[in-house]
């Protein structure tokens, strides 16, 4: 059992949604989807998130201040890397806010999306150290790459048009049961590695965050989808819920390898 | 070859009385929970006997710490003699160590919000002394020893209860604790 | 008689009459009335639980533990205090017996620092008067929040505490127009 | 020395200022003449900046608890504070370590929970205390000590209790001061060790061990009944050398310890029949010629009726029946050890705390005897040894005040570490009435003529250490006045009526020595003492002086003394040449060894009647023993299962525990149970339960452990400063078999207890 770390959850969590709807906006862009007009609203979401997230982040520092030298590891450090990575991603959408008017700014997008999912590889590999044996590996990445997918898509619905939704449905659809099987698999499969990770398949299975993220991140909006067939405003909330409880759980659940020193 | 410290854990001598544990304490002050040397008792799994067996165990100044790389303030620098030393006052408390670290070495200080983990006392072994932990072990079962010329053939470096980590490589040296020949009650 | 001398000595009484002596020297310009005590024995008691002992104290005194990591006496903090009363040319009469860093003893330097800055608005001791007095805002409020939460709290003792902090409330105001004053210049 | 970055002035807050910088200018301008403040002071000398790297000043320490060990401390002061301690490395025994508990000593003198002085209270247990000056309150003691003597012509109405808080041997000053005042009550005797050391006595003359360090040359130890591991750590690299140079190693104990993890085979004997298991081997021995005949037949008497007793009473067989020990297993160790030359048993002090401990300790010095282990480096019956203390106890021998009454006639006051000395037998028409220490709760309640009307309690936490607890309670309330002197508030000094604060082994002078090893060390006072604490002879002094304020003549002791000068009065030149030293000053470079020869009895000269080892002992029968060391019965069972309460290793009686490092790593306490028990009874690990019996019980959490036996429940004896659990609640006060020979009490039969236990 470890902390529920609070600041780290949000940010994450949120950053990984801006970089979600940006790899969405910037798909869409180059696919010459036209939606004039919204271009500039979904930046400024994208910012929102992002600056939320970044500010929340602040919060799990001892000595926030202090923040900006996190940028000098970046030799070995994956940490610095996702610095780096949230900062110049944070520069373009700024770039992409200010400069996108009535124009559609196909570049910029691009290359956000690009250092956004660069940026999520850099997350993915800060949150697999050896101090959490079941995380001390891909699956970081894989969930926060979930993340950036069901949240991108589900957000993008709100710049969409209802009448061009159903192919953003059948995206997050896919999405959603991708997410329930990696999610329901994933302890299944630490129950049969180490006692670390045995322990953690443990604290996650026993966690109401962790069924929380399920239901409400997973079940509940895969079964409104079905009956809907479209995805509602209100959806990508219920969603980003069901996203903030696995991350405390992700956070808070998993067991860290010197609380079993002297076990086998 | 070029120095390498590391410590030396005799658990087959060691009583598990916690007195290294305290010796640190006694050396640095540290504030409440925070230990930088912990005496762990041998689960039943491996060692039959409730509490009777333990790793004293601080940090392992490993050959490539993991600490050390996923600092992103450069807190962390490692001396030529292998001893792995946190600068404080570069630390800004992300606690990346923390979490990265599988043996638990570095410690969350929750009155500076920065992390701490033992120095192997490098101050003192500069001076020529002991580090405070190895000096005060009345049953000479914790040592600090030069792994460039350190060979005894009956120590392992994973021993079971102890997390393998191949990368990091730490700085220790073990041998294991024996059971004793147990002649059981007969009327119980 | 100083309120601020008054407290002090408050904090330094072994015994209910001299803990109604120092409290009737309050002067009232406090904007708390002080509550009326019928019975100084019982005031006597809670002062010894919160403050003295033999019981582990329920709010101790001594700025160190609130401080120092440590949570005990004689350490970082008490060492640092007493730098800066020697830095005055000051020490205690009572130095390595009891802490230095009692409030009482505080409370004193506070008082001598005021005087010399009254008399010479020497720039240096203003200095070491900003630097005394972000010492003790650090920690007077903890001290003050464990009096008035304790077990043991007393009505009377509450309000010496609360003088205390309205003491250095008004030393802070002050400290703040100092404080901008020298970032200004600088 | 610190690594962290941490200065002390960011930790405060403030940033260091030099003085010089601005005192000039004060000093030119005047100000300084008249500040407003009342307590500071302008300081004396103008010193250099403080440093805050490196330059410490040594102090020589000591532990003055009651441990085998009693280390030699090196202490390291920066302006004035303790910063922190090592063992000396001058000492071959502590080899510049100390032990978990004495890395605590650090936070003993600066807790903020200290007593700090003399205070009062309004009611005893009501917390409402009063802080009086040291002159009130000896004040009311003194008034109360007249009035005592006013009302019953003498003083036997005041009691002492006092034991082993603080061993130095300037704090036998508190005996001395009770003498000073005239005959009193003595609650005498030992909890600890009496039974052996009578059995010792009886055997031998003399409890008398070999140094420790010669363990090295055993080819057989024995560690019985005792957990070296927790108790002497620095005793147990002497067991691994003498391991690694071929001896075996065999752990005799009801609970799979700590040493006996360490040893080459670990015995669960069924608790309390040791003197079965003993004389099993001896008989076994006996039958196959085993035994050292010439050693016996030139240094020995009584060993014929021994064996006579062995052949028509005790079969391998019976023995295994016994003590739960297999007869093949019995056989083999007492072929081995009859063989190993040298072979030595250390004989631990918890075998001996039984209604039949003496005559186990007593069966075990005859195996060792008839092996011919007895005065041979590497052998002996380990069990303890005063033979380095002999001071000259200025401090413990006082006399009475002209006209003092007491009991009539002449009564030695015994105890383990008391000595004799003092009054002229011829002179002396009273005594002091002395009582049961192991018994203080009921003979505070028995004690009639006169009562006992004041108690002054030192070194010692009754409440925490004497036996049945909730009897303790009764008791109290019989007494008018409780005076308790002590570093810190517990249960004891709740049940007081007037405390006074004592100084830590850092802020006084006195002198130790080990009951086990051979060093010496004195205890310099490294720091001043904080607040208005007072050493015990100290406070003494302070007494005198209003006693003899009120009424002159009514208090010999000195009424101003100088610490260290007492100190250097215990010292004599038998102490300097027995260290091989010509001035106690030479031990402010380090501990110094006795010069004694390594094995006790080397020269074979016994102080029994006899002069020889006596196998059979008119003196015990004398003393209502059997002469031989026959085989006694355990106490019958009261309740289910065996109780043991043994020591911890995170503390010594109800010292150390308290301390907040040691809460970081033992935070609460346990009762240990065995899962077959445990499953019988539906606990689980982590359960709350509740040990029971007659006269108390005990509350707290279960761990499950196969290091107990599954007839019997653990317990260790501690006082944590945040939780009610004391085992003295469930432990009575049934006496032992011996100790009233030389300790002038019998033992305490500590582990003949028994209890139930349930689910919470």
């Amino acid at each position: 059992m470890s902390n529920i770390e609070m600041p780290l959850v949000l940010f994450s969590v949120l950053s990984q949604t801006a970089i979600g709807l940006t790899i969405m906006n910037s798909g869409r862009q180059i696919a010459g989807d036209d939606f004039i007009g919204e271009g500039r609203r979904q930046w400024g979401i994208v910012l929102a998130f992002l600056v939320t997230g970044m500010v929340a982040s602040f919060f799990h520092l001892g000595h926030p201040l202090q923040a900006y030298t996190a940028l000098k590891h970046l030799s070995t450090a994956w940490l610095s890397w996702e610095l780096l990575g949230v900062s110049i991603f944070l520069c373009l959408a700024l770039f992409g806010f200010f400069t996108e008017k009535e124009k559609k700014s196909g570049l910029v997008a691009f290359l956000t999306a690009l250092v956004g999912l660069l940026t999520l590889v850099f997350m993915g590999m800060t949150y697999a150290p050896p101090g959490y044996p079941a995380l001390n590996n891909a699956l970081p990445m894989v969930f926060f790459l979930l993340t950036a997918l069901l949240l991108g898509t589900s957000f993008s619905a709100w710049f969409t048009p209802s009448e061009d939704r159903s192919w953003l449905c059948r995206i997050l659809t896919v999405s959603l049961i991708v997410g329930l099987v990696v999610y329901l698999i994933v302890p299944c499969i630490w129950l049969s590695g180490g006692t670390v990770m045995a322990q953690t398949a443990e604290a996650w299975i026993e966690s109401p965050l962790y069924w929380g993220r399920i239901v409400i991140g997973l079940v509940l909006p895969l079964l409104l989808i079905w009956k809907i067939k479209d995805i509602p405003p209100w959806l990508p909330l219920i969603i980003l819920i069901g996203e903030l409880l696995g991350r405390a759980a992700f956070f808070q659940e998993t067991v860290h390898a010197a609380s079993n020193i002297g076990g086998l | 070859m070029k120095k390498h410290y590391g410590f030396f854990i005799d658990a087959e001598r060691c009583i598990g009385c916690f007195t290294c544990a305290m010796a640190c304490k006694n050396q640095y002050h540290q504030p409440e929970t925070v230990v930088w040397r912990q005496v762990y008792p041998i689960s039943e799994e491996i060692y039959p006997y409730h509490e009777r067996a333990f790793y004293s165990l601080a940090c392992n100044h490993c050959e490539n710490p993991t600490c050390l790389n996923v600092c992103p303030v450069k807190a962390y620098y490692k001396r030529e003699d292998g001893i792995v030393v946190h600068e404080q006052d570069k630390c800004i408390g992300c606690g990346n160590c923390i979490r990265s670290c599988p043996y638990g070495a570095p410690r969350y200080n929750p009155e500076q919000k920065k992390a701490e983990k033992c120095s192997l006392c490098w101050q003192r072994v500069d001076a020529g002394l002991k580090p405070q932990c190895v000096q005060s072990c009345p049953v000479e079962a914790l040592q600090i020893v030069d792994l460039a010329t350190f060979d005894r053939p009956d120590t392992v470096q994973y021993p079971p209860g102890f997390p393998k980590h191949e990368k990091l490589n730490p700085s220790v040296r073990f041998v294991v604790p024996q059971l004793p020949k147990v002649i059981g009650r007969e009327d119980i | 008689m100083n309120d601020i001398e008054a407290i002090r000595d408050f904090f330094l009484a072994g015994d209910a009459g001299k803990l109604k002596r120092s409290y009737q020297q309050l002067s009232g310009s406090f904007e708390a009335t002080p509550p009326v005590v019928e019975d100084w024995q019982e005031v006597e008691f809670a002062f010894n639980r919160l403050f003295v002992g033999p019981a582990a104290l329920e709010a101790p005194p001594f700025s160190s533990v609130y401080l120092d990591a440590q949570g005990l006496v004689m350490g970082q903090t008490t060492m640092a205090v007493r730098q800066m009363y020697a830095a005055l040319g000051l020490e205690s009469p009572w130095k390595n017996s009891l802490p230095d860093d009692h409030i009482s003893l505080e409370l004193d330097a506070a008082l001598a620092m005021n005087h010399v800055l009254k008399k010479l608005g020497h720039s240096e001791i203003q200095e070491l008067h900003a630097r005394f007095m972000n010492h003790m805002t650090r920690w007077v409020p903890l001290f003050a929040d464990r009096v008035l939460t304790a077990p043991s709290r007393h009505p009377a003792i509450n309000h010496v505490v609360l003088c205390l902090s309205d003491w250095l409330d008004k030393q802070t105001c002050g400290l703040k127009n100092y404080q901008s004053a020298r970032e200004e210049k600088v | 020395m610190s690594t962290t970055e941490n200065t002390p002035e960011t930790q405060a807050g403030i940033c260091p200022l030099t003085r010089r910088r601005f005192m000039k200018g004060l000093l030119a301008a005047g100000v300084l003449a008249n500040l407003p403040c009342g307590l500071l002071r302008p300081t004396r000398t103008e010193a250099g900046e403080i440093v805050y790297a490196g330059d410490y000043e040594i102090f020589r320490n000591a532990c003055p608890r009651n441990c085998y060990d009693t280390c030699s401390i090196k202490t390291y002061v920066k302006d004035g504070v303790v910063q922190f301690i090592e063992g000396a490395t001058e000492s071959t025994f502590t080899r510049g370590g100390l032990c978990v508990k004495g890395y605590g000593y650090t936070r003993r003198p600066y807790s903020p929970d200290r007593i700090k002085y003399p205070m009062v209270q309004e009611g005893r247990g009501t917390g409402n205390w009063r802080r009086v000056s040291w002159d009130e309150a000896m004040d009311r003691i003194a008034k109360k000590i007249l009035q005592i003597q006013e009302k019953d012509g003498n003083l036997l109405g005041l009691a002492l209790s006092k034991y082993s808080g603080n061993f130095g041997i300037t704090n036998y000053g508190i005996e001395g001061m009770m003498s000073s005042l005239g005959y009193t009550t003595r609650l005498t005797g030992t909890p600890c060790w009496p039974a052996g050391i009578d059995a010792q006595n009886f055997d031998m003359g003399d409890m008398w061990c070999n140094d420790p360090e010669d363990m090295v040359h055993a080819r057989y130890v024995i560690l019985w009944g005792g957990n070296a591991a927790w108790n002497s750590v620095h005793s147990v690299k002497y067991v691994y050398e003498a391991k690694r140079r071929g001896a075996k190693i065999v752990v005799i104990d009801p609970i799979m310890t700590q040493m006996a993890a360490k040893a080459d085979e670990y015995w669960q004997i069924r608790t309390s029949t040791d003197g079965a298991l003993a004389l099993g081997m001896a008989r076994h021995i006996l039958d196959n010629k085993l035994y050292d005949r010439d050693w016996v037949m030139a240094n020995s008497v009584g060993f014929e009726e021994f064996a006579s007793y062995l052949r028509e009473n005790v079969t391998v067989e019976w023995a295994a029946k016994e003590s739960g020990v297999p007869a093949t297993n019995i056989i083999e160790m007492a072929e081995e050890f009859a063989t190993a030359k040298p072979a030595t048993i250390w004989i631990g002090y918890g075998l001996q705390r039984h209604v039949n401990g003496g005559a186990a300790v007593r069966a075990i010095d005859a195996l060792v005897a008839m092996t011919g282990n007895v005065g041979k480096v590497g052998g002996g019956a380990r069990y303890g040894h005063l033979r380095t203390w002999g001071f000259n106890y200025h401090a413990l021998l006082q006399k009475q005040p002209e006209g003092a009454k007491g009991v009539p006639g002449k009564a030695e006051v015994k105890g383990d570490f008391h000595f004799a000395g003092g009054n002229d037998a011829a002179a002396v028409s009273y005594s002091d009435r002395i009582l049961n220490i192991n018994k203080t709760a009921q003979v505070i309640l028995d004690a009639n003529d006169p009562p006992i009307r004041m108690l002054w309690v030192a070194c010692k936490n009754p409440f925490s250490q004497d036996f049945d607890r909730n009897k303790m309670v009764k008791a109290f309330e019989k007494l008018e006045m409780v005076v308790t002197v002590d570093q810190f508030f517990n249960e004891t000094v709740n049940m007081s009526d007037i405390v006074l604060p004592v100084t830590t082994l850092f802020e006084e002078w006195t002198i130790n020595a080990s009951y086990w090893h051979y060093w010496l060390s004195i205890n310099e006072r490294a720091i001043q003492p904080m607040y208005e604490t007072k050493s015990d002879i100290q406070i003494a002094a302070t007494l005198s002086k209003k006693m003899n304020a009120l009424k002159p003549g009514s208090c010999t002791f000195p009424t101003e003394i100088d610490s260290k000068e007492w100190m250097t009065k215990e010292f004599n030149q038998g102490i300097y040449d027995l260290f091989g030293i010509k001035s106690w000053e030479d031990l402010k470079k380090g501990p110094a060894k006795a010069k004694m020869p390594s094995a006790a009895w080397h020269d074979l000269k016994f102080g029994t009647p006899s002069g020889k080892y006596e196998f059979k002992s008119e003196l015990a029968a004398e003393w209502g023993n059997k002469a031989l060391p026959e085989y006694v019965a355990p106490r019958e069972k009261t309740d289910k299962y065996r109780v043991l309460t043994p020591h911890t290793k995170f503390g010594l009686h109800s010292q150390f525990i308290n301390l907040d490092w040691s809460e970081e790593f033992n935070p609460k306490p346990f009762v240990y149970v065995h899962p077959q028990l445990a499953a019988e009874k539906n606990i689980k690990d982590g359960d709350t339960v509740r040990v029971f019996n007659s006269i108390g019980e005990v509350k707290t959490t279960a761990k499950l452990s196969t290091v107990v036996p599954s007839d019997a429940i653990l317990m260790y004896e501690a006082w944590f400063r945040n939780n009610p659990y004391n085992v003295q609640n469930v432990v009575d006060d049934t006496s032992s078999d011996m100790g009233a020979y030389k300790t002038g009490q019998p033992g305490v039969a500590i582990h003949d207890q028994f209890a139930d236990l349930a689910k919470v």
